[in-house]
């Protein structure tokens, strides 16, 4: 099994991520995970439930440190560094369950990070409008539904002019129209050059967008390439659909 | 004088394990801080002086007919205060003010009613001379006093652990939402659990013209900070800890006041802080609040 | 005819400018003489506020009740009015209020709130207003310099003094009795600590050896454990220093534990001797040393009531003396020196109220003993002398005078039994 | 009908100023079991709540075997048989033992007793481990000894909130199986929230629950058949 | 120059600078019209306190019950300073604010506790402070138990212009939090400290920024009040009731805003004067009362009656 990605014309991945651990007390939540991601790509993140793959964004994002391995980012070191570092070296992400400033208006949400991120002279409107939230831009974050919250998510990480974007489970909860939708968003942003991890529970959804899927397993990554080969794979079908 | 010390701290710390559980259980079950804990405490004690100097009525016998009385206290108490309060924005800080409040109101209609000037019991009331306890001799009241802390400690071991509504008082303990959707009356379960609280402040109350040797209105603030040590020493929201935490403060206490006097009040506060930093859930909490 | 009906006119004219010039006096004198004060009715001074304060509303409606007090500026009675606010032992509100009293409220005299926390505040204010202040009972050693004229301690002497008896006593008297090794413990707090300091001037260079000499926290409550200690280094006498709370805790503790020191020295039970007997009893209070109060020695007053009239007056209005003892006395002394400024102060000039509170020193003698100013206005009479408690065996102590001589009237009963 | 034993109708409710459910119109029959299929945010949680009476019902009403219990606290519903097993499930710090028992709460000492001595028949894995804390548990034990609490008040509605979130699809399946042995039990009915159609093959009827409003209501069948189900639920293509 | 993209939208600046400026300007002239100047001297410390509560609990939500201890390290680093190096008043002040600071930063380790944990050891670390400061064995330096007596350099005139510029300061602050990027991050922290990381604000920095802010405010009116009142003891300026007076008034208002904790001093300490000078005898228990029925009816402040979400407000 390869666990190299293919990485263009000598220049490092925008992100590699080798042999990362993380302990929770006794349990390792990751146990040597690996795999590398090029500007423009979408990487899928699968797995069952517990198999470290929110670990591993938790980490990559900052919010964890890792207890072992590295985290590269255009081949340097950025494992551990607190997350308005990587925000500022380009990383953003959503969140499982969305975590929006809910006392703030929608505007307000995104305006904080525009002004915090990589490029404060962007206009938050761009952002509001991308996420499908112009209708609500002087609303409560309080008062939007959960699918709106996760749009918000998705605007605040975008307004930080992010390279390399970590997606957790944005589908969930959407109705078929809203997921091509998003599907289709999600798409244009690599042609802006961005990367894109993508955690998702629905294969359709991931199988719609992902270049590539990278199977994890307790903590580990047990499977590198397409997600049709992922499904004619044996260790895979055990783990992951249950035999 | 090193095990006079150790003996002393531990008795004197039993009776403030008791002092500070109803702080505790209250804080454990509705994750309020009650500032009028102290105040409670000082009716308790004003209680048993009244009844014994106008009915010379032994203190032991107050001490249960008061645990009937504030728990039947608590009851409305919590109702009026406690369930409007839940519903703001930031129910774990406004109950800082709002017992803050309480507090003020208590010690004022004490004042009115008592006067300000320290009222006590006699010692004798308790028992003659001093008692022999491992080769030293201790104060009657401590040994007694120590001894209702460990039976008061006991009954609500058992209230917790052996009936049915102490069961669900856990519950809620552990976790409010889940009790909840379980169809547990939490507001029942609270009120009881409030009474219980202060009926504890007022049963170390009966005891402190013997252990503090006078009482006054004013003493609430002070037996509500020394509390606040306790429990977090012991652990938030663990009432069994309280007893441990009681322990550590009391001889703690007493070896400062036998080796460095005049420093022995800052101890505790360096202690709870030092045990926050290190262990915020405090020496036996099972696990963090928040992150 | 002529001579007489001149002479009828001129003393007509006489009278009539006699009878206008006291009208035109009379006309300045204000309605009431304004009597600032404070007092704290909860918090931790509220103890030693209240019947200080109780005494000057006893005095209030006495003086009123004779229709007002002499006024020598004004040549005549006037009655007084108490505008009097409630502090809550709380230094800021103090300080306030105290600015109320003189700003707003421009009353003719301020007094202090007892007990030296809440007098502080109370200092600088005075001084900047230009008000003399009739400080009662804040004893504190640095309210008084050379430089501030605006302040007079009436009712206790400044408190590093008080313990001269005490330390007189052992150092004269001890070596005969056997008292060599002394321990002292008090209570961290400005009036005992002064006296702590006080204690160890007036033994420096005498063969009395401090043994074991440590402050605790005011709040302390617990006294079992540092009895211990202090019995393991077997002390020939044991000066506790404490406040009403403190000495409390002391004497029960040291009663509980069954621990007999040879001789014991408290604050209180001669300060408080109600409060001490109902919170600890005559036990053990038996054959403990003390300030002797007022109230047991009985001065004989050269002004105001005697300690019994006084005594019973209070039981008339208040119906109950526990908090009847060496501060409500100290309060009643205020009043004492208070009628006694005004009737004899030339103008209610704050400086003129001064001269004639100076003009009292070591001529008053009031039931708290002989009133004596030093020149920064600190008290330095009215010293309570050394008494031994006795039991009565009726529940009531009797103090029997040990110290000094010429006031004594009694032997020490060493060691205690 | 005379074998009714929950109807809901026009229930609208929410948090604070926003209303989550629409005139909801809710029917189940004795024994029957209920798939209520929704997405997240479609206010599946939000119903069941205030058919427990966690939430209050703004409009609307709820009647449980033809008594009307819109406005009676939650206690009282339970204690009247219907019964909340909510995502959480049990109390994690709890003992096995102590969450069976806190089940229990509303049924007689003796009765408690048994009926607990049958739920670790039942569940052995349970049995065995009575003194240990609930958190102990790995995921689907913990899902397990959630149904077992939640039968453990002898329920006559279990109305249950996505059993299936957390779990890995081996363990969804093994908590489908469990409660298919107690489908069409003669005097419980359950009402499921999901949005894993596995649930399907234990259900009798199926609801659609979107944007706070009911949409679909028919037989599993219909809803196999439907074509905005299939692409809602069964996957993109 | 960086562009802000964020508010401050001029509308909103300007109704707070003319609330500063009014606010400042009254307690500039009140000695004129007024002349219990201490009554105006305690509103101010009310006001300076309140406020730099309000910066700390009302933009990141943790609440400091021990705040006081600023307050007093501020008076004892003021008075410490002239006592032992005759330090002109206004270097003193400098001086007091940075011991101030300095305990700020020792308490640094305490923002990793949230909700009751932070509030409870905040209060311990003030009574800590207490203790030794107050304690006989450092009398040489401290005064011990004794107190501080200043009346050398007593001016009320002088600290008194020194608290109403230190007021001016102070909400200037609050202006300034209300109106940048800055107080905007802050409270993105107290919303969810992970999303704030998220978008790129320095969670830890934000926080021990405000931390500071809120204990100079405190050290630097602790100074003056030392240098006003002259003569005190150490439980005059680390009382309990001083933290708990803050965090009622700012409360009253109602946090994150100018107007709350200005509203707040103004009628709660004025009803508090009111009620002491007229009806002493049950003082604390309406007090009390007061204070239990404004949690239980009013629990978002005042400011909650003109708007709902009280960042609106200015």
């Amino acid at each position: 099994m390869s666990r190299e990605g293919s990485s263009g014309a000598g220049r490092p991945p925008i992100l590699a991520v080798e042999h990362l651990v993380k302990r929770f007390g006794g349990f390792r939540a990751l146990d040597g995970v690996g795999f590398t991601l090029n500007a423009g790509e979408i990487l899928g993140l699968v797995g069952p439930n517990g198999s470290g793959k929110t670990t591993c964004i938790n980490v990559i994002s900052g919010i964890y440190r890792p207890d072992g391995g590295r985290v590269l980012l255009d081949g340097h070191a950025a494992g551990g560094l607190p997350s308005h570092r990587l925000v500022r070296l380009g990383v953003n992400r959503t969140f499982q369950v969305p975590k929006p400033f809910l006392a703030f208006t929608v505007r307000e949400n995104v305006e904080i990070a525009v002004a915090y991120g990589r490029d404060p002279h962007a206009d938050p409107r761009e952002f509001i409008a991308f996420a499908g939230l112009g209708d609500v831009v002087e609303r409560q974050a309080a008062t939007l539904n959960s699918a709106q919250q996760k749009m918000l998510d998705l605007a605040r990480a975008l307004s930080t002019r992010p390279r390399l974007l970590l997606v957790d489970e944005l589908a969930a909860g959407l109705n078929p129209s809203e997921l091509e939708v998003v599907a289709e968003k999600l798409i244009s942003l690599t042609h802006l050059g961005i990367a894109l991890v993508v955690v998702e529970h629905l294969l359709g959804f991931i199988d719609r967008i992902a270049h590539r899927v990278v199977v994890m397993n307790a903590g580990r990554d047990i499977f590198h390439g397409g997600l049709g080969e992922a499904s004619r794979d044996p260790q895979v079908i055990e783990v992951f659909l249950g035999g | 004088m090193l095990e006079y010390s150790l003996l002393a701290g531990i008795l004197f710390g039993l009776y403030f394990g008791l002092v500070a559980l109803g702080l505790n259980l209250i804080f454990g079950v509705m994750k309020i801080v009650n500032l009028a804990h102290g105040d409670f405490l000082m009716l308790g004690g004003y209680g048993a002086y009244i009844v014994f100097t106008d009915f010379h009525v032994n203190p032991l016998i107050t001490l249960l007919v008061e645990i009937v009385i504030f728990v039947l206290i608590g009851f409305p108490l919590y109702y009026l205060l406690v369930p409007r309060l839940q519903a703001s924005r930031d129910p774990e800080m406004l109950s800082l003010i709002l017992f803050f409040g309480l507090s003020q109101v208590i010690e004022a209609l004490a004042t009115l009613r008592f006067g300000s000037s320290e009222r006590s019991i006699p010692g004798t009331v308790l028992g003659d001379g001093p008692i022999s306890l491992f080769q030293q001799t201790f104060p009657v009241a401590w040994v007694v006093s120590g001894a209702i802390s460990l039976l008061a400690v006991g009954a609500i071991y058992i209230y917790l652990y052996r009936t049915r509504i102490g069961q669900l008082t856990r519950a809620v303990m552990a976790q409010r939402e889940e009790a909840l959707s379980t169809g547990i009356d939490v507001q029942r379960i609270s009120a009881i659990a409030f009474g219980i609280g202060i009926a504890g402040a007022a049963v170390a109350g009966v005891l402190s013209p013997f252990m503090m040797g006078s009482i006054t209105p004013s003493m609430g603030v002070g037996i509500t900070i020394t509390s606040f040590a306790v429990i977090v020493i012991g652990s938030l929201g663990n009432p069994l800890g309280t007893v441990a935490g009681g322990i550590i403060y009391g001889v703690a206490l007493m070896f400062m006041q036998t080796y460095f006097s005049s420093w022995a009040n800052l101890l505790p506060y360096l202690l709870l802080i030092a045990i926050l930093l290190v262990k915020p859930t405090g020496l036996f909490g099972r696990r963090m609040r928040n992150a | 005819m002529v001579r007489r009906t001149l002479a009828a006119f001129l003393i007509g004219a006489f009278v009539a400018l006699g009878v206008c010039g006291t009208s035109a006096r009379a006309a300045q004198a204000p309605p009431t003489i304004k009597i600032g004060t404070l007092y704290a009715s909860a918090g931790s001074f509220a103890a030693i506020s209240m019947p200080v304060h109780k005494a000057l509303l006893l005095w209030e409606e006495q003086v009123n009740a004779q229709g007002g007090i002499y006024v020598k500026a004004y040549g005549k009675k006037i009655p007084i009015k108490i505008i009097a606010y409630d502090d809550q032992s709380s230094t800021s509100t103090a300080a306030t209020l105290y600015n109320q009293l003189i700003t707003q409220d421009k009353v003719d005299i301020l007094v202090s709130d007892s007990g030296s926390v809440l007098t502080s505040v109370a200092v600088p204010i005075a001084r900047e207003h230009q008000m003399l202040l009739f400080d009662q009972t804040g004893t504190g050693m640095n309210f008084f310099t050379s430089d501030n004229r605006y302040i007079v301690l009436l009712s206790d002497p400044i408190s590093n003094l008080w313990p001269k008896n005490v330390a007189e006593f052992l150092v004269k008297d001890g070596p005969k009795l056997g008292i060599k090794r002394v321990a002292m413990l008090y209570s961290t707090n400005d009036f005992t600590g002064s006296q702590a300091t006080g204690f160890r001037d007036f033994l420096k260079g005498s063969s009395i050896d401090v043994v074991y000499d440590h402050g605790v926290p005011t709040n302390t409550s617990s006294y079992t454990v540092l009895i211990q200690t202090i019995k393991a280094l077997n002390p020939d006498a044991v000066i506790e220093l404490g406040y009403p709370n403190n000495d409390i805790s002391f004497l029960r503790d040291l009663q509980g534990s069954g621990t007999k020191f040879k001789m014991v020295f408290t604050v209180y039970p001669g300060l408080e001797t109600d409060l001490l007997l109902k919170t600890v009893g005559e036990k053990g209070l038996a054959y403990t040393y003390t300030y002797t109060p007022p109230t047991v020695i009985k001065y004989k007053p050269d002004y105001g009531m005697d300690l019994d009239t006084f005594k019973a007056a209070w039981i008339k209005k208040y119906k109950d003396t526990t908090d009847f003892g060496f501060n409500a006395v100290a309060g009643y002394v205020t009043a004492l020196v208070l009628e006694k400024t005004l009737a004899t102060s030339e103008s209610m000039d704050q400086m003129a109220l001064r001269k004639a509170v100076f003009g009292l020193s070591g001529k008053l003698r009031t039931l708290d003993g002989t009133f004596m100013l030093r020149g920064d206005g600190a008290q330095i009479g009215e010293l309570t002398p050394l008494g031994q408690i006795v039991p009565s065996g009726n529940g009531e102590v009797k103090f029997v005078i040990l110290y000094p001589p010429e006031a004594a009237n009694g032997k020490a009963v060493y060691p205690a039994p | 009908m005379t074998d009714e034993l929950l109807a809901v109708e026009g229930l609208e409710s929410g948090y604070g100023q926003l209303q989550v459910l629409w005139g909801v119109e809710l029917h189940l029959h004795e024994g029957e079991t209920v798939v209520l299929l929704g997405s997240n945010g479609a206010g599946k949680t939000t119903l069941l709540k205030t058919l427990l009476g966690l939430i209050c019902a703004w409009h609307g009403s709820i009647r449980f075997k033809g008594e009307e219990i819109t406005h009676l606290p939650t206690d009282a519903r339970v204690r009247r048989g219907i019964v909340y097993m909510s995502e959480m499930g049990v109390f994690p710090d709890l003992s096995i033992e102590d969450n069976l028992d806190i089940g229990t709460q509303f049924l007689p000492r003796h009765e408690a007793k048994e009926r607990i001595t049958g739920l670790y028949e039942i569940f052995p894995d349970l049995g065995h481990r009575r003194r240990e804390a609930a958190g102990s548990l790995s995921g689907g034990q913990r899902k397990m000894l959630g149904v077992a609490k939640a039968l453990a008040a002898k329920p006559h509605l279990l109305v249950m909130d996505e059993p299936s979130a957390g779990l890995s699809p081996l363990f969804v399946k093994e908590v489908v199986q469990v409660l298919a042995g107690f489908h069409r039990a003669p005097d419980l009915s359950l009402l499921i929230a999901e949005q894993n159609v596995t649930f399907l093959e234990i259900a009798d009827r199926v609801y659609t629950l979107d944007g706070g409003r009911i949409g679909f209501n028919g037989s599993v069948g219909e809803a196999r058949e439907n074509d905005a189900i299939r692409r809602a639920y069964f996957g993109l293509k | 120059m960086r562009r802000l993209a964020v508010r401050p939208a001029p509308k909103r600046l300007i109704p707070m600078l003319v609330i500063l400026v009014a606010v400042v300007a009254a307690f500039a002239a009140a000695p004129r019209v007024y002349s219990n100047q201490l009554l105006l001297f305690n509103t101010i410390v009310y006001l300076v306190l309140a406020q730099g509560l309000n910066i700390i609990y009302g933009f990141t939500g943790y609440l400091p019950f021990g705040y006081v201890g600023f307050f007093g390290a501020g008076a004892y680093g003021f008075s410490l300073a002239v006592l032992h190096w005759h330090t002109p008043p206004l270097a003193a002040l400098a001086l007091g604010t940075l011991v101030a600071i300095i305990l700020a930063l020792i308490l640094t380790p305490l923002l990793r506790l949230s909700g009751a944990y932070f509030a409870v050891a905040n209060l311990a670390a003030s009574e800590a402070v207490l203790q030794i400061v107050s304690n006989p064995n450092l009398t040489d330096f401290t005064k011990g138990p004794y107190g501080i007596s200043l009346e050398k350099i007593y001016n009320p005139t002088l600290s008194y212009g020194a608290a109403v510029v230190t007021l001016a300061f102070t909400l200037a602050i609050v202006v300034y939090l209300k109106s940048s990027r800055f107080g905007l991050a802050l409270q993105a922290i107290r919303e969810d400290p992970i999303s704030a990381g998220m978008a790129g604000v320095n969670v830890v920095r934000g926080r021990v920024l405000a931390w500071l802010m809120s204990a100079l405010v405190a050290g630097l009116i602790g100074g003056i009040f030392a240098w006003y009142v002259s003569v005190f003891y150490p439980e005059t300026v680390f009382d309990l009731s001083v933290s708990i007076f803050a965090i009622v008034f700012a409360l009253f208002g109602g946090t994150a805003t100018l107007v709350g904790p200005i509203l707040g001093v103004l009628i709660l300490y004025g009803i508090y004067n009111v009620i002491g000078i007229s009806t002493p005898a049950y003082f604390q228990l309406i007090y009390g009362l007061l204070i239990v029925l404004l949690i239980l009816f009013l629990p978002n402040g005042i400011v909650s009656l003109i708007d709902r979400g009280t960042r609106r407000v200015p």
